[in-house]
């Protein structure tokens, strides 16, 4: 063969190149490109090829230059244990190596799966609808505030949501709203949580939606929701309850606290640890159901009678609709919501409720170790915490993130003085070497 | 070959409550959902797979797509457990990462011609929104207040859609009557309001626009920016960079361009390269080598317009492009192009469908003349092919956009071409009736669309 | 749905002497394969798959072949490149591999109630031969010339051709009308003559030789030893042990009782368990515990019988062999046994079919009567299940030997039992056309053995 | 769900536990044993069950126990870099969870697989026919020589093999030779190819089988097989070649040497270095065909008259013929041969070859490097090597072999003053480091 300086997943031997230019009629290869000359290139970008091998070896030698730290991050992304059942079935590359489902006869097996991961999202959020996946939790929460402008527009352009935000997650939102023409503006937090008084006194005409976060980006669990959602209620805004998959499945029903729509985090299933790689949830009422972003999968029948599976409502999305459509995005997160929708099938109600439990047992039993050590003060906050607490020190906290990091412990340093840990059944077992190296370093 | 809903297979309904450690107050009081063993989620799953379509199914000619083969060692780089950390690690706690970002950086703005790169956008219309939304930041710094971009008709869908996300005006351009830039129109459409043009070349009918230059020259000349829409790189690879051409700002398909796998519908990733005077309003935070030795360093753009994904986008997509890329290096890269092209003029001259416009490159839109492209397409279905896009862009009518990329080799072209021929030429029983050799018969999509049933709660009692 | 070969899809000769080193004389002029790209190669093998019936597939209740589910987990362990070393490596420099094999013998003599085990043997038959090689050392090592080893009627195939293997005449014994074991037959069959008797327990159609002790007793006092032919352990685990059953020596299928999976036919893994009394003929070497806390060291028996491998054995399936042993735990193990014989007398008592013999453990053999089980089984596949074992044992007149093993739920047993009914019931036509839901018709097995083509080379011209 | 307590992997419920039981008739399922109380077991085995998860951090621990040693290992087991693909492919589940194909009618992918295989082999071997597995070489080997018994045991009982021949495959042998009353005798070697001459001397009528290899187990590649075969022939003597699947993608035909059954290694391809574990091959001539060992796929038609594979000739086997089939063998090595067909198809014949030519260039450049060295000396015989090749060295080899594992490689000491050391592609890009080593110890 003659493919050796060729890519290697093209087939052409050169015979077989020659006859094809020969039935299209042209001498070479290169007749067949219309570039201007001024325009076109004759460089080389300096990319030598490796072999399959090579490269193996050369980005293991890479990746090996992370420190090998026991990880105790959260903050919005989330690593449990991904049963290897996943990857296997997820790897397939019937699901792995095919695209969106456009031609629906050919693609029941993964609308169905769509369609199912949909379901589990409308279980545990209470509303009606679940798009397919959005690319991670910001991202969503951008989405939801397109929404709100667009449906809440009559009331105002503000959007409230809590001081205690991630700030990525808050610059992404200020990007959807900047397009949107809304104004992003904060709610003072008391003792981690929501202040309701003083959201109360800030709420208004002027607010299109009203965003909370339960768990809180620090862990805490939100305790007064329905009191949010009736404030939001009130005044004609939209009320958008961010949350996790795993807290789902134990928290009150979104619905039940009056939550308009569900953004969030669904990597935390599925997904291993990635850098920050997510699969953003999207669920609301039928009220907006053309106004939902992203692609919808919905049951039909075919021509024989059977029930049958089709990507549905596409008259929202970018490709049809153009610039009157319901968000921007085509390409999703489908793969990563096929691996949640695995990972949930294989723990089960009961694997998931017990993940969540352990969730919240874990991060009490963990702080009220880190609250035993002299130097060091534990949860901040007087509230219920899923997976995560913020810690006081007395010492800076950069200070003691660093040192922790030089015993092998990564965690988060989030202010002067405060660093938040979060604990899941992946570190669940390094704890005494956690609470030995605070006590080492405070 | 129905396969039942996993809800249909038995679910469970656990009392949360019972065990919680929380108040009850604080949480729902049962969760139902499925339950399967682990043996019956191997074969749901399973038997899910084969009812779909894929790549490593057969051709999937796509137009505008790009479906080619996904390389399988790239998804062992991407599963080294040493790259899975969290994207809060310290700066010097994360060097293997930070210096894979880097590395795909440099290469990627090497083959687009661009000074500066980033990798967070998580797929093609993030990486539109992020390029838009750093001309609008580029232009609000220098006090300009433009309100327009400016779109060609035939543009894909997500360009007018970003551009109204990001707060613009859409001026639609019609196409010229050789299926490119009208230069003419160009002039009237652009002015003082343009913020930019957005711009696909080759274009989404597989045609080089060869008046490039001067329409950069008329696009900059009213002082607004060039926007290269990275979907057709592929057939650009080593023969032309979009710097080179007066681009000033461009995504990366790099789930088209560069193999990564589509995952039916997602994750991809839309790195954005730009020009020098653009690189200050990138995201936040970029990666660049830190001073001599010390490797390499996290940095926030001087005029940043902040964020466009959580985190740092779609890693493990980034990974995987990166393999593949060096995998081919510049002579794979450029024959990856050639043989895109080849693949598409080849299988141009094999069917029996007219092709208006060309030369076209890795793509061209045949049209079905007077049968109903969308039937063409379920009649191709059952020669066990993937039909291409259909009807679309619309300047073609019946349009049937067809992207064989270069993984197709003569004899399975040779196979497409029959398919394409035989329902082309089809009765019309024939194709009201297709597809009947597929996992489903024809799909009553209005019926979807008209009783929208999205979840198996809203099947109950069916 | 057929998928061309190979070399139908293209050829390439290449002229091995125009690159070697080495001399004309030694090398041949050239070679002839099939050359598809990566992306060929894929659809190739994809495509086959999709052709092919597997545990992940649906129900597969092949009797005495005990298919049940793979945990997939087990490849992750298997694929650990620590564990990918040479056999030959030194005793120092391969700890790890050595205390997997420690811990997986020490496990495998647990559940056996042996003393001694090893892990040498490839796969069942290997076992088995390796069993009777050792049996056969050990009446040597005694001065004892035996010629004969006894084995039920019933007996797997394998059980006669290995004891032939090894050199012995087979005896035959009938089973006794109760399907089992006949006391005074047994008593009339061994004698001075008599090496072994080999006795599957639970035997082939699943019921437990009750007179196991008084069994063991005949043929100690013979002067013989007892084999346990491990293909049915899965009904007993936790329930009962071989060696306190009176066996002297056993092999484990641990692609049968431990899940690792059958890959289309292999490999599999016989490992071999002993009285202390045997040991000293196991095959060499063996691994043990070194003095206190140095490690694991490998040994050679005092009159070993030497190798049944060239090297360790199948390794890979020795390691997901100890992880499915690991994940199960003593509960888990015993509750396979139970679930698997619960399964076995649901399915029993919800089809159509006579089943003689019992009370039956995990597998029961049904009668298809006046209809032929094959046809029957041919039937079932358009069904959506797989067929059982047919007219096999003998018996059973047209015997349907079905093992549906612990996996299966009651619904996928009831949907196992109507395929059953169905076809049991269908008419004469619909069995002789049967099946016709499947990827091939009925193939021609008397053609294919008269006129046989066992190569590409051989269909050359057709 | 209430399987806590029992196998994860069987799907009921307590409910449907009772329900069945119900159906069936019992009480528990203890009520289905039919265990005399003389022979039940009520003791425990002492194996607790551990997560997925622990199991897989316990063995990767027991693993990591081997040293980290660059191997220049071989002798019969061989590593080559096995692409990413073929693991992707063999390891789908329609493959790697199905068994034998006794229902060809939805087995067609396996059975098709392996027939490709068996003509990749009659295409390496000149042979007629092939089988699609035997456990390994050393099996394969022993099962010749019963088929030699079988086909010439006329003229006599003893199997002759070459003196330098790999202990265990030699053990192996004589095990099957035990049971067919063959008698094992060697004939000598010179300079590590087979004494011709002295090997003439020794024919006679009393020989069944006379076995060579090429490559041997030293790496020499034999130089007068074709006089071998003639021997063999003369004397009515089986005349069997042991080889390897790469090496014989370019030796001089078997069946040109007038072979009668090759065996040998296939596991070389497709398989990575696996602690021994192989694929046998078993190949020969049309002549023998009714007397092959093990299982043979075959083409035929289906109903409807298009091509069908299906195993055939089952007469032969041991399931239909017990004690007078031509093997015990049943189970065998399926999947590994699915995995080298796939490797073999990735490299093509062109990548196959090229593989072939550097095993030989790489073996001859590295023992000329080690030549250079004062205290060794390379390759000890002066023949052409594949692979591998003996050398010798002044001090006692396994001090030798001890020191460079010392320094992080592994050869083989084969003999008081002889080691043999292996390069393949895998650690051809570590030949400096094993010279630098030798350097080192010598």
């Amino acid at each position: 063969m003659s493919r050796a300086n060729g890519t290697p997943y093209a087939p052409h031997t050169d015979d077989e190149t020659a006859a094809m230019l020969a039935e299209i009629g042209v001498d070479d290869e290169e007749a067949l490109f219309d570039i201007p000359e001024a325009v076109s290139f004759d460089g080389d970008f300096g990319i030598d090829a490796r072999t399959e091998r090579g490269i193996r070896d050369e980005c293991a030698r890479i990746f090996a230059r992370n420190d090998d730290l026991t990880e105790f991050l959260g903050r919005g992304h989330y690593g449990h244990y991904v049963p290897s059942v996943v990857d296997h079935l997820a790897d397939r590359a019937e699901f792995l190596t095919s695209y969106t489902q456009y031609q629906p006869e050919v693609s029941q097996g993964f609308l169905q799966a769509l369609f199912e991961y949909q379901s589990m999202l409308v279980e545990l959020t209470g509303l009606d609808v679940a798009n397919c996946s959005m690319y991670d939790a910001a991202t969503a929460l951008g989405e939801a505030a397109t929404l709100a402008d667009r449906v809440r527009s009559t009331s105002g352009d503000t959007v409230l949501v809590p001081e205690q935000l991630r700030e990525g997650k808050r610059a992404v939102l200020e990007n959807y709203c900047d397009g949107a023409d809304l104004a992003v503006e904060t709610y003072p937090m008391a003792d981690g949580t929501a202040d309701v008084d003083a959201l109360a006194d800030r709420a208004g005409d002027d607010v299109a939606m009203v965003y909370a976060e339960s768990p809180t980006v620090r862990g805490c669990i939100e305790e007064r929701l329905a009191a949010i959602g009736d404030l939001a209620d009130e005044t004609d805004a939209l009320f958008v309850l961010g949350s996790d998959v795993v807290a789902l499945s134990v928290l009150e029903s979104p619905a039940a606290v009056g939550a308009d729509v569900v953004v969030g985090e669904a990597g935390s299933l599925g997904l291993p640890t990635a850098y920050g790689m997510g699969l953003g949830i999207f669920a609301c009422s039928d009220e907006f159901l053309r106004q939902v972003p992203g692609r919808l999968v919905g049951a039909s029948e075919d021509a024989n009678g059977d029930r049958a599976y089709t990507l549905t409502l596409q008259t929202r999305e970018q490709h049809i609709r153009k610039e009157r459509a319901t968000s921007n995005i085509c390409t999703n997160q489908a793969w990563v919501a096929l691996r949640a929708a695995i990972h949930a099938a294989t723990l089960g109600p009961d694997g998931l409720v017990d993940l969540a439990n352990d969730s919240v047992r874990e991060a009490e039993a963990l702080a009220s170790r880190i609250d035993e050590l002299s130097g060091a003060a534990a949860p901040v906050h007087d509230r219920h915490h899923f997976r995560e607490f913020a810690v006081r020190v007395d010492q800076p906290a950069e200070a003691i993130a660093a040192d922790l990091e030089g015993e092998g412990f990564a965690v988060h340093a989030i202010d002067d003085h405060l660093l938040q840990v979060c604990v899941t059944d992946l570190n669940a077992g390094e704890t005494d070497g956690l609470v030995a190296a605070f006590e080492e370093v405070l | 070959v129905r396969e039942p809903l996993l809800s249909e297979k038995g679910q469970e309904t656990v009392d949360v409550r019972e065990e919680s450690p929380l108040p009850d107050d604080l949480t729902r009081e049962e969760l139902t959902l499925p339950n399967p063993s682990e043996p019956e989620t191997a074969r749901h799953y399973t038997r899910l797979s084969q009812m779909n379509w894929a790549i490593d199914s057969g051709p999937y000619p796509l137009g505008s797509c790009t479906m080619k083969y996904n390389p399988k060692f790239t998804e062992d780089v991407a599963a080294d457990t040493n790259a899975a950390i969290h994207p809060d690690r310290s700066e010097r706690s994360a060097q293997g990462n930070l210096e894979l970002q880097h590395r795909l950086q440099e290469v990627l703005a090497e083959i687009g011609g661009m000074d500066a790169v980033t990798l967070q956008p998580p797929a093609g219309a993030a990486g539109e929104l992020t390029g838009i939304l750093v001309a609008k930041a580029y232009h609000e710094h220098h006090g300009n207040d433009r309100s327009e971009v400016v779109i060609p008709a035939s543009a894909h869908g997500t360009n007018f859609a970003t551009a109204a996300t990001a707060g613009y005006d859409v001026v639609e351009l019609p196409s010229g009557e050789d299926g490119r830039v009208d230069l003419e129109a160009l002039e009237a459409a652009v002015g003082d309001d343009t913020a930019a043009l957005m711009l696909t070349n080759p274009n989404t009918v597989g045609l080089f626009e060869r008046d490039i230059t001067e329409i950069a020259d008329i696009v900059h000349d009213a002082g607004g920016l060039l926007y290269y829409d990275g979907a057709n790189l592929n057939a650009l690879l080593g023969r032309g960079r979009p710097g080179d051409m007066g681009f000033d700002v461009m995504h990366y398909n790099v789930h088209k361009t560069f193999a990564t796998p589509h995952g039916g519908g997602g994750p991809g990733a839309g790195p954005v390269g730009v020009v020098d005077e653009l690189a200050p309003f990138l995201p936040t935070p970029r990666v660049r080598e830190a001073d001599e030795g010390s490797g390499y360093e996290r940095f926030e753009p001087d005029h940043t317009i902040g964020k466009v994904h959580g985190f740092a986008g779609n890693w493990l997509v980034s990974i995987k492009a990166y393999a593949y890329i060096a995998r081919l290096g510049d002579e794979g890269l450029a024959d990856a192009a050639a043989k895109a092209v080849l693949n598409a003029n080849y299988l141009a001259e094999r069917i029996d469908l007219d092709v208006p416009f060309g030369p076209f490159h890795h793509e061209f839109a045949a049209t079905a003349g007077d049968r109903d492209a969308a039937d063409v397409a379920k009649r191709m279905l059952d020669f066990g092919v993937h039909p291409p896009t259909t009807k679309w862009p619309e300047m073609v009518p019946e349009a049937m956009l067809t992207e064989p990329t270069e993984i197709e080799g003569q004899s399975s072209l040779d196979d497409l071409a029959e398919a394409f021929n035989l329902a082309y030429a089809d009765t019309d029983e024939a194709l009201d009736a297709a597809p009947n050799r597929t996992a489903a018969g024809r799909i009553d999509q209005v019926g979807a669309a008209r009783n929208p049933r999205l979840s198996w709660q809203a099947l109950d009692g069916e």
